[in-house]
This record gives structure tokens, sequence and C-alpha cells, in this order.
């Protein structure tokens, strides 16, 4: 039983660590499947984070319970637009997508903490009165064992970030719209000679993207960090462009990646009082989860294919 | 067709122009004195020679972080790993420079080599996974960096010092800094690493430019297959375009430890050096010439920002923004070459 | 009669260039209809520009009679307009139905009904006997099969009037001949085609008209049955050209390649050479005939170095080179213009100049003590330029912007330089125009007669016939018969490479 | 000890173009007049709910009793990343302040390395020691605070297992975790004391995880020196306590009083929090040198006696009499130098095994 035990205190955490990384990833899966990099995730999480932790703080008394769900919708919602930069710039105008995308993140972090000056007068916004909460599914978390480790202590947003992959998972490979991003990422002129708008489709992904990373941005900020300052978002959006990569852009791929970063975060922290683990020096544990990142990349993931045309702009008529 | 050059070395100067001017009516907008906001800006980075020193002092590391992402991107190779290597590179050569005595003639080198070679170790993994397994450079380098983190803190707190939170000040005989760059500056912290950044650009250029084992990164870079088939060993030049870029990155954090801070201390978090690097490579156009041009504006952007809320009431924000909109503008050059080209046609 | 297409009075403009100009095209309805003309002539474009892909600066398109303006290919299929690109437009990782249905896929509640579009696909298939497996993955399917989706992808958007790119330049002799039969039976359907090809007797045979075009300009439309191939070569190329390459009978030397017992795998470890036996003589031509698959592309991988051998041994003079790298094999004395130029070839982000010295590049004068000279270098690449008539603005031009037939001609200008022993051609003058073919033709003979050892591979009966001096056949991964070419027939030979081992040349 | 921030922004704009005339006319050594002090923070900013902002609260509060206002008077530069130190004291120099503060103990080499250069300003550094002739040190005895925050814990906890959450391991939060453990085991010395550090002061995740794994290992109180790691743990802990408003979870805060962060509905998670009065010392240091008794080349310790540690009592529901007794008791004990509470590690081991 103490095995059980153990995994009761690594899963739960696992998971909310893992539930933001899943949304970007799955954002990141969706705009380069479309040929577009999305180095700026990180950006568009800052983003996330700031917008829903802001519209949190200004609208609880409006929105009462539903406050944090709206707040996330909101943030999804400016994200998407904030990511039109993006697209504007990289589809538009050519420009070179890891440029554009790191662009994004300094935009996204600079106009954040500048409206917060504006807006709040200091560095940082106050705590939010309704972040999420966990809570427990009923009837489903009395099931013996599984109950204790996945219907019980998570965030409704965790679910929802599982149940996302799947439906992207749906999306991109049962329906004609994920047919045909597909498509676009791969081989855009085949693409435009079947009369696929290939903008069109490539704008929707990095709208997409810019809404599945607000979404992820905005549930860190309203489950974890609970304000938003230059400290919200520190690397988790590079870690979930990891993750799409890791995942082989495939949603369930990333779904994979950003689960075992968050049991290796999960396991790193707990280990130091496991009895197997008690002993080895902290160090060990800290950099464990990057180590073994490499290691499974290295190991047994290997050689991962990237969608052929990713990185390029399309210039109609161009070969 | 017309005078391309030009208009190659006017879209750099619009897009600067572009983003200030965005800048301008940002703080227009917010209720700022945009001329007074700049004027704070120019001052906090040319306003006297201190701020001239230690603006050219931020400018160093900014070249070399620069160039190491540059470089990696001219063979095709994405480095989002330069921040880490340029925290090993940092401890190395503090390192170094706290655990020996040595006459300096021996002892500078050594440092600065220490550096390049912890970083170059640190580029050397991701290089050769991506040779020899086919692993995403960028997933690894990203680990890398919080590896490099966490191991920097670890050496600094239990090898090199004795649980202390920094370690001592490097010897003078492996420091870069001068007395007579600082009297010359009002002690700033302007340090003879100016000459090594500006040197690895040389180098930079030379090497690629210039020399068989240059055209041979570059033609991995480009395309592996018709590299293999000309002869080339495509996995060596992987891993060698990726050790060469950690070099500079670690010679980037030389600068700060040998340079700027004479120690290295716990760090609770990226210095950003290195990711700063990626937009200043973009910048450059990954060029040598265009990184050092792009890491003095990124510099003087970065100090003279320091100087605005204090002066000016302006966030310092505003410049994350500014800068943020130039790479936005540069990036879309097309755009402004559209621009420029229909305003030839018109006037002529 | 009716025409199904008119263009009328065309005009392109690329910056910098005119791609078409003043340009007429009259397709009546059930005919196939050639279009030729020189590398870069414009055929593409104008083809791009009936297909909606690029919009005409000036001119008409009427379809059917009536004036329309074709703004995408969207448009283009609404029209009835189907178009076979040059270099297919097909989606390497997705099926075969897939790839048909993109665009207008049959739904079933919000999803592809893949169901459905396999039975559309199919049906489709076995009506024009196309016979193609609706449920494999494209990068697991042969080139000619690639290109009866592409055709099936323009008849299930209901396409009555078919554009073929030069179809038959990746296709296989076999191949083209099963092509032939789906146009014949397409056109019996009432659909009209407008062929691009470089083959004067594809024209011959297959078209009814055919409409000339020589740097961008129209030069008319004849009626095929009126003229000949030599009329229309010179038509297209505004000079006599000579079919028949020139060459006096081979004098072969000591044997400079010879291979004994080679086994080798391809990418998926499947064994594609099987103790193959070959030898190559100093001052002769040895052809490689044989159906696309048989392990030739592999063989010369590993003679080249880029392919590892499993067993055997490849000797070059005394030297044995079975699984050196390929500098070590380039410095022994082999040349190799790869099949595939893009890939292989050349570095198309790269000057030209650049690509001339690609395996030179760090040797004297083109660098000293690692350091370059571009001096020489440019030098040595205009000097490549001016004699093997590559067509460039100048040395400093990236590779990528020049046609394929000047990027080919490039990379045989640079192979045949380094004077090697051994040149390997594989597919030298694919989609090339016939003059270019003329002009490699002579290059590879006289190397021949400057005692140089040649290995070509070809799929083109006529170029193996042409230009050898004696052909092997290769089945299986394995040479299966020799014979010279005055001694065989492309019937013959057809027949050996379809394994059947020959009764007369083994006889002789 | 918040909301005083508010003072400071707005006037920003209009008070530019004063401060440069202001610094033109005063002279070398300042009289009461002419007086000026600015701060340099540290990459925290002067809104970081913690030191740097209470610094700031400090001058301020010192600017409204002398009839100052911002830029006129006093002033703070904000530093973006390590290299920026000093260049911002070199600024404040410049610009002719008298009395410069570097605000934590990252500013400690750029402190004196600046103080050096010019020996006819004064500087002084908050949370670490610094050489020089015209330099103070003002330093906390944050483990007496944190030692009355173990009692605390030690009072409070149920299951007799407290946790203790760092942000990166070093001397200074050393101290924090010394003084806590030494309370804790002062109080009880069964009581166990599970101590993390995530490396970091900005990974409210990290702080997350690690207080759900100390949680649900039965610790039930929790004290975090850790900064924006912190977030982590309070989100945690009002997550736990929202879904069963009976458990019984508690943070310790640190630096302020944290009692806001840890409010959730009615309840509030918030036990206590260790209270360091950074405004107190730099206004009290800023006095002193305004009146002509600048502490130079001094070390102050500011502790328990001053009030600058003390413990926030803002949690009255949580913070039973019985508990409050104790924290009395042992702050005697430490005023009067009955207990001499350990700073670091080693200190630790010999007054536990003393215990
Ligand atoms: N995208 C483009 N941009 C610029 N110029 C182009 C482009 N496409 C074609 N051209 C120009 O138009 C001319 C005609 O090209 P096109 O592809 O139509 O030739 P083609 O007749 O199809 O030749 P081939 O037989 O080699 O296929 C070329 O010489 C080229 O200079
Ligand atoms: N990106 C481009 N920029 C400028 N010109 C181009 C570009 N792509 C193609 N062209 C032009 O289009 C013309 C035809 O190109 P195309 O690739 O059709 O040549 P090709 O001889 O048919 O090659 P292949 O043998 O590969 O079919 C060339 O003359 C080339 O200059
Ligand atoms: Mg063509
Ligand atoms: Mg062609």
């Amino acid at each position: 039983m103490e095995f059980i035990d153990i995994l009761a205190r690594i899963i739960p955490p696992a998971i909310f660590f893992a539930s933001p990384l899943i949304f970007t990833a799955l954002g990141g899966v969706f705009s380069e499947r479309s040929g577009i990099i999305n180095i700026g995730l990180e950006g568009l999480m800052v983003m996330g984070a700031f917008v829903g932790i802001v519209f949190n703080l200004t609208f609880h008394e409006v929105f009462g319970d539903a406050t944090p769900w709206v707040s996330i919708f909101v943030a999804m919602v400016v994200s998407a637009i904030f990511a039109l930069v993006h697209a504007v710039a990289s589809i538009t105008f050519r420009a070179d997508q890891v440029v554009s995308g790191v662009a994004i993140n300094f935009l996204a972090l600079g106009v954040g903490l500048f409206l917060t000056k504006q807006w709040y007068d200091k560095g940082q916004t106050d705590m939010v009165d309704r972040p999420f909460y966990t809570i427990d599914i009923p009837v489903l978390n009395k099931i013996p064992i599984l109950g204790d480790l996945f219907f019980s202590g998570w965030y409704l947003t965790s679910y929802l970030a599982i149940i996302l992959a799947f439906a992207a998972w749906f999306i991109i490979y049962k329906t004609p719209f994920g047919l045909r991003l597909r498509s676009v990422g791969e081989h855009p002129m085949a693409a435009d000679t079947n009369g696929i708008n290939v903008y069109a489709m490539r704008y929707v992904a990095v709208m997409i993207s810019g809404a599945l990373g607000g979404l992820g941005g905005s549930v860190y900020a309203l489950t974890i960090a609970l304000n938003f300052s230059h400290a919200t978002i520190v690397g988790q959006g590079f870690m979930s462009l990891a993750a799409v990569i890791f995942g082989k852009w495939h949603p369930l791929g990333a779904l994979g990646a950003a689960i075992f970063f968050g049991l290796a975060q999960s396991l790193s922290i707990v280990g130091s009082s496991l009895p197997l683990l008690e002993d080895v020096p902290q160090i060990f544990l800290l950099i464990a989860p990057y180590v073994l990142t490499i290691l499974a990349l290295a190991g047994f993931i290997g050689r991962a294919e990237a969608p052929k045309s990713l990185g390029e702009a399309y210039v109609k008529g161009n070969r | 067709m017309f005078a391309n050059r030009t208009v190659n070395i006017l879209i750099p100067i619009i897009s600067v122009l572009l983003g200030l001017l965005s800048g301008a009516v940002i703080m227009l907008v917010f209720g700022y004195n945009p001329l007074k906001g700049y004027a704070a800006l120019w001052t906090g980075a040319f306003g006297d020679a201190y701020f001239l020193g230690e603006t050219l002092r931020q400018v160093t590391p900014y070249i070399l972080s620069g160039l190491a992402v540059a470089f990696a991107l001219r063979t095709g190779l994405l480095n989002i790993g330069v921040e880490g290597q340029v925290f090993v590179g940092w401890v190395a050569s503090v390192w170094v420079g706290v655990a020996f005595e040595l006459p300096m003639i021996i002892h500078l080198p050594l440092a600065v080599l220490a550096a390049a070679l912890a970083g170059a170790f640190w580029g050397f993994i991701p290089g050769i996974l991506k040779a020899k397994l086919g692993v995403h450079e960028v997933i690894v380098t990203i680990m890398m960096n919080y590896i490099a983190l966490y191991l920097s803190n670890e050496i600094v707190r239990n090898v090199i010092t004795d649980g202390k939170d920094r370690t001592d000040s490097i010897a003078p005989t492996a420091s870069l800094a001068s007395e007579w760059l600082a009297g010359m500056t009002y002690f700033s912290r302007l340090h003879w690493g100016l000459l090594i950044a500006l040197f690895m650009a040389l180098v930079m250029w030379f090497l690629l430019n210039k020399t068989t084992q240059g055209f041979e990164l570059r033609s991995v870079g480009f395309n592996q297959h018709a590299s293999n088939y000309a002869g080339m060993s495509v996995s060596k030049n992987i891993v060698l375009a990726m050790v060469i870029s950690g070099a500079f990155a670690g010679l980037a954090g030389a600068m700060e430890g040998l340079g700027t801070f004479g120690y290295m201390s716990v760090k609770s978090g990226f210095t950003n050096i290195g990711f700063d690097g990626i937009a200043v490579a973009l910048l450059g156009a990954n060029t040598a010439l265009g990184v050092v041009l792009a890491a003095f504006l990124f510099g003087t952007l970065k100090i003279g920002a320091l100087n605005m809320p204090t002066v000016a009431g302006v966030p310092t924000e505003l410049v994350e923004i500014v800068i943020a909109l130039i790479i936005i503008f540069v990036a879309s050059s097309y755009m402004i070459r559209w621009i420029i080209l229909r305003f030839k046609k018109e006037g002529k | 009669m009716e025409y199904v297409i008119e263009m009328l009075n065309i005009r392109k403009e690329f910056p910098g260039i005119v791609a078409n100009d003043n340009i007429n095209l009259q397709v009546e309805k059930g005919e196939i209809h050639a279009l030729l003309g020189e590398n870069g002539a414009g055929k593409s474009t104008l083809m791009n520009v009936l297909f909606g892909l690029y919009q005409p600066e000036k001119g008409e398109i009427k379809v059917k009679g009536e004036k329309v303006k074709i703004t995408d290919p969207n448009v283009a299929n609404k029209l009835g307009i189907g178009m076979v690109h040059q270099h297919f437009m097909l989606v390497d990782t997705f099926t075969v139905t897939e790839n048909i249905v993109l665009g207008s896929e049959p739904k079933k509640g919000g999803t592809v009904d893949i169901k459905k579009a396999e039975k559309e696909v199919k049906e489709l298939s076995e009506r024009y006997g196309l016979n193609v497996d609706p449920g494999a993955k494209i990068r697991d399917i042969s080139v000619g099969m690639q290109q009866r989706v592409e055709i099936l992808k323009t008849l299930y958007r209901g396409a009555e009037i078919l554009i073929l790119d030069e179809p038959t330049a990746v296709l296989t002799p076999q191949e083209i001949k099963e092509l032939i039969g789906i146009m014949h039976s397409l056109v019996k359907e009432g659909k009209s085609i407008i062929l691009i090809t470089h083959k004067l007797k594809e024209i011959m045979e297959v078209c009814d008209r055919c409409t000339v075009i020589r740097k961008g300009e129209g030069i008319g439309t004849v009626k095929v049955a009126d003229t000949n191939p030599t009329e229309l070569a010179s038509l297209m190329v505004g000079r006599e050209v000579s079919f028949s390459t020139e060459k006096t009978p081979a004098n072969p030397k000591e044997t400079f390649l010879s291979i004994k017992d080679l086994f080798v795998k391809d990418v998926r470890g499947v064994d594609m050479v099987k103790g193959l036996n070959l030898e190559v003589k100093a001052g002769e031509i040895v052809g490689i005939a044989g159906i696309d698959g048989n392990g030739q592309s592999e063989l010369i991988e590993a003679i080249a170095g880029l392919r590892k051998s499993e067993s055997g041994r490849i000797k070059l003079h005394d030297q044995v080179i079975t699984n050196l790298s390929p500098r070590k094999v380039t410095q022994s004395g082999v040349s190799h213009i790869p099949q595939d130029r893009h890939k292989f070839g050349l570095v198309l982000d790269f000057p030209v100049g650049e690509n001339m010295v690609l395996q030179s590049y760090y040797q004297q004068p083109f660098s000293k003590k690692g350091v370059m000279n571009f001096k020489n270098i440019y030098k040595k690449a205009q000097e490549l330029i001016d004699e093997y008539d590559v067509r460039t603005p100048n040395a400093f031009t990236k590779a990528r912007a020049l046609s394929g037939g000047n990027q080919q001609k490039a990379i045989i200008g640079r192979e045949v330089d380094r004077s090697p022993d051994l040149i390997i051609a594989a597919q030298p003058t694919r989609g090339l125009d016939v003059g270019a073919i003329e002009f490699i033709h002579k290059k590879l003979i006289e190397e021949r007669d400057k005692g140089r050892a040649v290995l070509l591979l070809s799929f083109e009966l006529e170029e193996i016939m042409n230009l050898s001096d004696r052909i092997a056949v290769m089945f299986d991964g394995r040479i299966i018969s020799e014979v010279k070419p005055e001694d065989t027939n492309e019937q013959d030979l057809g027949l050996m490479m379809a394994g059947n081992t020959p009764q007369k040349a083994g006889g002789s | 000890a918040c909301g005083a921030s508010d003072d400071g922004g707005d006037s920003a704009e209009g008070s530019g173009g004063d401060s440069e005339n202001n610094t033109e006319n005063s002279s070398e050594n300042g009289n009461n007049e002419d007086f000026s002090v600015a701060m340099v923070t540290d990459v925290g900013g002067v809104d970081d709910k913690s030191f740097n902002q209470s610094a700031w609260e400090g001058l301020q509060a010192f600017g409204e009793e002398n009839g100052m206002s911002k830029g006129e008077g006093f002033d703070y530069a904000q530093s973006e990343s390590d290299a920026d130190y000093t260049t911002n004291l070199n600024r404040l120099v410049r610009q002719d302040y008298n009395l410069i503060f570097g605000i934590g103990y990252l500013l400690q080499p750029a402190i004196e390395e600046v103080a050096a250069q010019y020996p006819d300003t004064n500087f002084a550094i908050v949370d670490s020691g610094a050489e020089g002739d015209n330099v103070a040190s003002i330093l906390f005895k944050e483990h007496q605070g944190s030692f009355l925050a173990g009692v605390a814990a030690a009072k409070k906890t149920q299951s007799n297992k407290v946790g203790f959450v760092g942000g990166v391991d070093g001397a200074l939060i050393n101290k924090f975790e010394a003084g806590f453990e030494a309370g804790v085991k002062s109080v009880n010395a069964d009581i166990t004391v599970d101590v993390q550090y995530a490396e970091a002061f900005d990974a409210p995740d990290d702080g997350k995880l690690i207080a759900s794994d100390m949680y649900s290992k039965g610790i039930d109180v929790i004290y975090h020196a850790s900064g924006a790691t912190g977030n982590g743990v309070f989100a945690q802990a009002k997550d736990l306590k929202k879904n069963n408003p009976d458990e019984d979870v508690w943070v310790i805060g640190v630096d302020r009083d944290q009692h806001e962060e840890g409010a959730i509905g009615e309840d509030n998670v918030t036990l206590t929090s260790m209270v360091k009065r950074v405004d107190i010392a730099v206004q009290d240091v800023t006095d002193q040198a305004m009146n002509g008794e600048f502490p130079a080349g001094e070390t102050i310790e500011y502790g328990l006696n001053d009030d600058a540690i003390s413990l926030a009592r803002t949690n009255e529901e949580a913070l039973s009499d019985d508990i409050i007794t104790a924290i009395e008791d042992w702050k005697e004990k430490i005023i009067n130098g009955d207990v001499e509470v350990p700073s670091t590690r080693e200190e630790l081991e010999t007054y536990v095994n003393s215990l």
C-alpha cells in the first residue's frame, strides 16, 4: 500500500503542475502543425496570466463564483487577439517565425508589466480573491485507489486540459479542418492547389495557439501563482514548447510530455522524503526532471519529424 | 534592380525609428512626455563618460551571447541554451579566477579559456545528441539551461565556497577590469572584455565567411544531404557548430565573471543575457557586424531605460515594448521593403 | 469546333523577367494538346496562370467560350480545370485518399468520412483503370503511383480539362506506357488534356496538336499529324537539333571500376543489391538499364560512399573503396552526378559559384591553410559557367534561382571538371529540354573519349541505347545480362528489364 | 504596512525636472536643509511586497516627516538585473544624494565598490555586512523572529510535523531556517521540521508542489521564506482550506504581514507572519544621518527589542492565548539574553543538542 501512498503524493501535484503546460503545448501543436513555429508560447502565457489576473481582480464582484471561468475565457480571447501580432508578422509579412516569436515574448512581458504599473501603481498585482480550487468528483472519488489518484484533489481545469488534448487529437486527426491544417503545415502549395486558403488556415492556427497559450497562462495564474508579476511566468512557455517537440507535434504526445514533466518535477520534490531517494543530494533531485527529459529523448523517443514546411513562409506561386 | 544595398541598410534604421516612434505614442497615450522620456534614456546611456562606460559594459556580453545564437543559426541550429552556457562559462571563469595564483599573463587567458571551454562543453551535449541521435536541439538546450542554473548554484555554494552565497572576488591577475578604463569613465565597470567581444565578432565573421571550416558549417546548415554528398561530415559539423556557439556564450559568462562582477553568486533565476542574445542575433540578421550593432542598441536601451523612471517617471518596461516592436519591424522587413520601393517608384 | 479553353494574348511578368508574352493557346474538346518549349520557356507559368496560381498582367481566358477570371485554384476547379504539377503537390504523410479528398472532404458528423472517401476513390480509380491503393501512404508508393493520385485528384474534383506538366519526366518506360493508356481513356470520356513534355516522341505518339513557345513568346500551333520531331525541335529551339548523338565506337582500356558480390540494404533494411558484379573500363560508357526500384539507386549510393555496403567489394583501379567516406571516394577519383539534384547536388542557398567547389573547396587554389580564396573560386566558377553554358545572371546568384536544366548543367560542369577517372551519371537529363540533353550527352561522350569511365543510370531506354557502349541490365539487385546496344533493341531490353533472361543475347 | 506605496507613483512626472535643479544646487556635504536620501532596490523592485517595498515605505515616511516628496529629497532607483546595482548607485551618487541605501544582500559587493570610489557619500546596506568607512550595515535578527515563528508553529501543530520552505539555499535564508527550527524544538523537541528549498524566489509552481507534498505528509504548519515562491504555498493551503474548512493548514508569512494572502472567505490560513520592519531601520538610519550621526563603518542589528522584528498578530482567531503567551515568554527570554538564537545550521545543531 505504501507504493499507492507515494503515487497519491506524486500524481495529483504532477497534474496541477502539468495542466498549464498541456494547454499551452496544445496551442503549440496547432500552430506548428500549420507550419508556424511558435517560440512565443512563453509570451502568450504571460499575456494569459496577466489578463486572467487583472480580469479576476476587476470583475470578481460581477461574476461571483464564475469569475475564474470567465477570467480564463477572457484571457483566451485577448491572447488569441494578441497572437495576431505573430500571425501578421510571420504569415503576411513573411517575418522569420523565430524572430517574431521572440518579439512576442518581449512584447507580452513589456505590455503586461507596463500596464500593471499603470493600473496598480506597482510591479505586481494583489492576490486574486477567486482563484480555482480543487474538487473531489463525487462518487468516482470513492473508487478504491483510482479515486484517490484521479478523482480527488484535482482542479477542474486539469480535467479540461486532458479533455482538450483528446479534443485536439480529434480535431487534428479526424475532422476536415484538421486534415487541412496538417496539409498546410506539410505542403502548403499542395493545400493551396486543392483550394485551401493557406493564409487563413495559418491565421486560425496561430490564433488557436494564442487562445490555448492564454488559457495555459491564466490557468497557471489562477491555480498556482494567484497574482501577476514579472515572476509569474518564467520558463513555463519554453517547457511547453519542449513538450510540443517531445510529444512529436502530436496532441496526445504533448499531453504525455507535459505530464512527464509534471511527474518528474513532482518526483524531484517528493523524492527528498522517499526512503529510496532521501540520501540523494538535493542537487540531483533538482536537476532530475531536466536530465530525465534529455535521457528520455536520447534513449527511446529519438528523432522526431517536424511538419515539413515548419518555419517557412508561404509565398503564393513560389517553389 | 534598385539599389538593394541601400534598402538593406535602411530597413534596420527605419525599424528602430518606427519602434521608438511607437514607444513615443505609447508614452503619449499614457500621459508621459515622450521627449522627456527619451531624453532620460539618452542621458541614462550616454549622459556622461560613466554612463557611456556602463553602456559599453552592458554591450559586451550581449555581443557574445548574440554571436553565440547567430553562429548556431547560421549553421541551421537554434541554440536556446545560450543562457545556460553563459552560466557555466561564468562559473568556470570565476573558479579559475579564485582557485589559482598565477601571473596575469597565464591566469587571465586561462580563466577566459575555461569559460569558453565550459560553454563549449555545454553546447557539445545538445550537439552530439542532435548529430548522433537526432534529438531536437531546442528541447535539449532548454533543459540544459535549468541544469546549468542549478548546477552553478551548487558549485558556488558547495564547491568553490563553503556554503556561501557568493564566491570570493577573483584574483586581480584574472581580472578583465581596468583601472585605466574605469578612471576614464568615472569608475564605470567598463573592462577589457569589450575588446574580446569585438575580436570574437571578427573571429566569427572570418571563420564563417573566410575559412573552409566555415564553408562546411554553413553548407551543413543549409543542406545536410548535399554536404554529406560533398564529403563533409555532417555530424562533426553539427557538433562543432554547437561547440563554437557554446564557447561564444561561455565567453559572455566570462565577461560577467572576470569583468563586470569579479565573482559569481548563487542565482535565483536566469540572467537573461542568453535569452536577450536571441533577440540581439535576430536583430543583427545573424551577421557578425549586425550582432555588434544590435548589441550596442540593446545595451543602450537597457542601460538608458534605468534612468527613465527616476527622471521621467516612465516605467522601464516601456523599453521592453520598444525592443519588441523593433524586432517585429525588422522581421517584417518584407513590408518595409515593399513600402520603400513603392515610395521610390512614386518619387520617380 | 468549339474550344474548351482559350488563352489569348497572355502576358505574365516576374520581377525582372517576362515569363509569358502574348501567348495564345486554344484547346479543343477531347483533344490532347501538347505544349512544347525549352526549359524556362514559360510553359509552367502559362499553366499556372490557367490554374489560377498566378494572375496574368494582360490577356484573357475563356472556358467553353465564356470569359472567366481565374483568381485561385478553387475557381479553376469549379470551372473543371485540374492540374497535375511538375513537382507533385502531395502531402507525403497523408494517405492516397486523404490527398485526393483534401479540400473537398465528404463529411459525417463533423468528421471526414474516410470510408466513403475511400470508396469513391476506389470507384474512380477503377473506372479509369488507375489501380491505386486508397489506403496507402504517399511516401510508401512509387512515383508513378503518386502521379496517378495527382490525376485522381483532378478527376475527383470533376475536372473536364486536365493539365499535365511534364508527367513523364519522372516515370519509367513501363509507367509511361500506362500513363498514355490512361490519357487515352480520359479523352474517350470526353475530357481534354494539355500535356507538357520535352519528349518529342511522346508528342508524336499521343497528341493531336502542339503549341510551341520560345523564350516566353508563342511561336504557333501545329497539327501533330502534319509535322515531325525535327521540325518541332527546331521550332522550339530556333535552330537545328540533332537527335542521335554522334559518337565513335568505344575504345575500352583497363578496368577502372570493378564490383564484386556487392550487397546493399535500403533505408528500411531490405536487401536491394544482392550480390552484384560489374566492371567499367576506361574509355567506355556503361549504361545500367532497369525498372526503377531494382536496386539502382542503392548501387550508386554505395559506390559513392553515401550508403553502407553490407558485403562484397568495390574497387577503383587497385584500391578498395568499399565503405569509404564520400570524401575518400571522391578523392580516389570518382565523380557523381546525383539523381536528386536538389537534395544532393546543390546547396540551393549558396551562390552558384560556391556550389561549383562543393567538393574541392578545401583544396588549392580554392583555399590555402583553411582560408578560402574566393577570387579563385569565382574565377573557376565563371569558367565553368561559360564552358557549360549555365544560364545565370552571374556566379553570385543563388543556385535556387536557376532553372532545373541550368542547375543540372552546373552540377555536370563541376563533376566533370574535377577530371575524375569514373563519372557516375544518374539520370543526368531528367526533365531537360532537347537542347540541354544534346549538350550533356556530348559532354559525357567527350569525357569517355578522354579515357574516363562513365557509369550511366537512366530510366530512358532511348538515352541508354544512344549513349552506352555496353548495357548492363539490372533486375532484382543483380546484373542479369550485358548487351551491346547494337545487338539489341528497346523491345528486347524491355523484356530483360522485366527479368526475362534473353535468349538471343545469351546465345551469341 | 501596505497602502503607502500609492503616494509615490503619481507625482513622479511632475517632479522630474525639479530633481535636476535640486541636485545641481546641493552642496557636497549635506546639512539639514539640503539633506537627500535615496535607495537602490534589488531585482525584486520597489513594490515587491517585501523588504524593498518596506524600505521604500521607510524613506517615504522619512520624507513625509521632513516635508519632502519623491524626487525632492528622497527617491529610489530600481534594478532590472544584478548588473544594474552599480550603475544605479552611481547614478544616485551623481545626483548628489547624501545617503544611499542598497536594499538586499545582493547589493553588498556593489555598495563596497562604489563606497570606496566615493568616500564623500554615505552608504548603507540592508541585510548584509559591508566594509567601508562610509558604509553602515543594517542587519536584522531574522533568526529571532523566525524563532518566535517556530514557537507559534510548534504550539499550533497537531500532527507534530511542521515545514519550512526556503527560496534559495544560502546564508540569509538559512538564518530563517535555523531560527525557526530552534523555536520549534525549544517548545517540543519531538516535533519534526521538514526543510525544502525551491532554489528560486520566483517559482510559485515549485512552492505549490512542495507545499502540496508537505501537507499531504501531515505537516500542518509551513513557514515560508521564499518570496513569490511562497505564493504557491499560500495557493495550496487555501485550496486545502477551501475543500475542507475544518482542516488545519497554516502558513506563516515572511517579511511583512501576509494576512491578506491567506484570506479565504471567512477563514484565513495565515497563522502569523515574521515581520521585518526594514522601514523602521531605514528611517532610523536616515534620521541619524540627517542629524549628522550617521553610523559610518558600523553594523547595526535590529531585532525584537526595537520592534524591527516582530510576529504579526492579525489572525486573532488562530493565535490562541496560550500561543501568544508562549511567544511573549520566549520573546522575553531572547531579549534578556537567556536564549541565544542560532543563526546558522551549525549553531542550530549545537543549540538543539543542548536542549
Ligand atoms: N516564381 C517565379 N519567380 C520569378 N520568376 C519566375 C518564377 N517562376 C518562373 N519564373 C520565370 O519565368 C520563366 C518561365 O518559367 P517556367 O517555369 O514557366 O518555365 P517552363 O517552361 O515550365 O520550364 P521547364 O521546362 O523547365 O519546366 C523562367 O525563366 C523564370 O525566369
Ligand atoms: N524562387 C524562384 N525565384 C526565382 N525564379 C524561380 C524560382 N523558382 C523557379 N524559378 C524559375 O522558374 C524557372 C523554371 O523552374 P523549374 O523548376 O520549372 O525548372 P525546371 O527546369 O523545370 O526544373 P526541374 O527539372 O526541376 O523540373 C527557372 O528558370 C527559374 O529561374
Ligand atoms: Mg515547367
Ligand atoms: Mg522542368
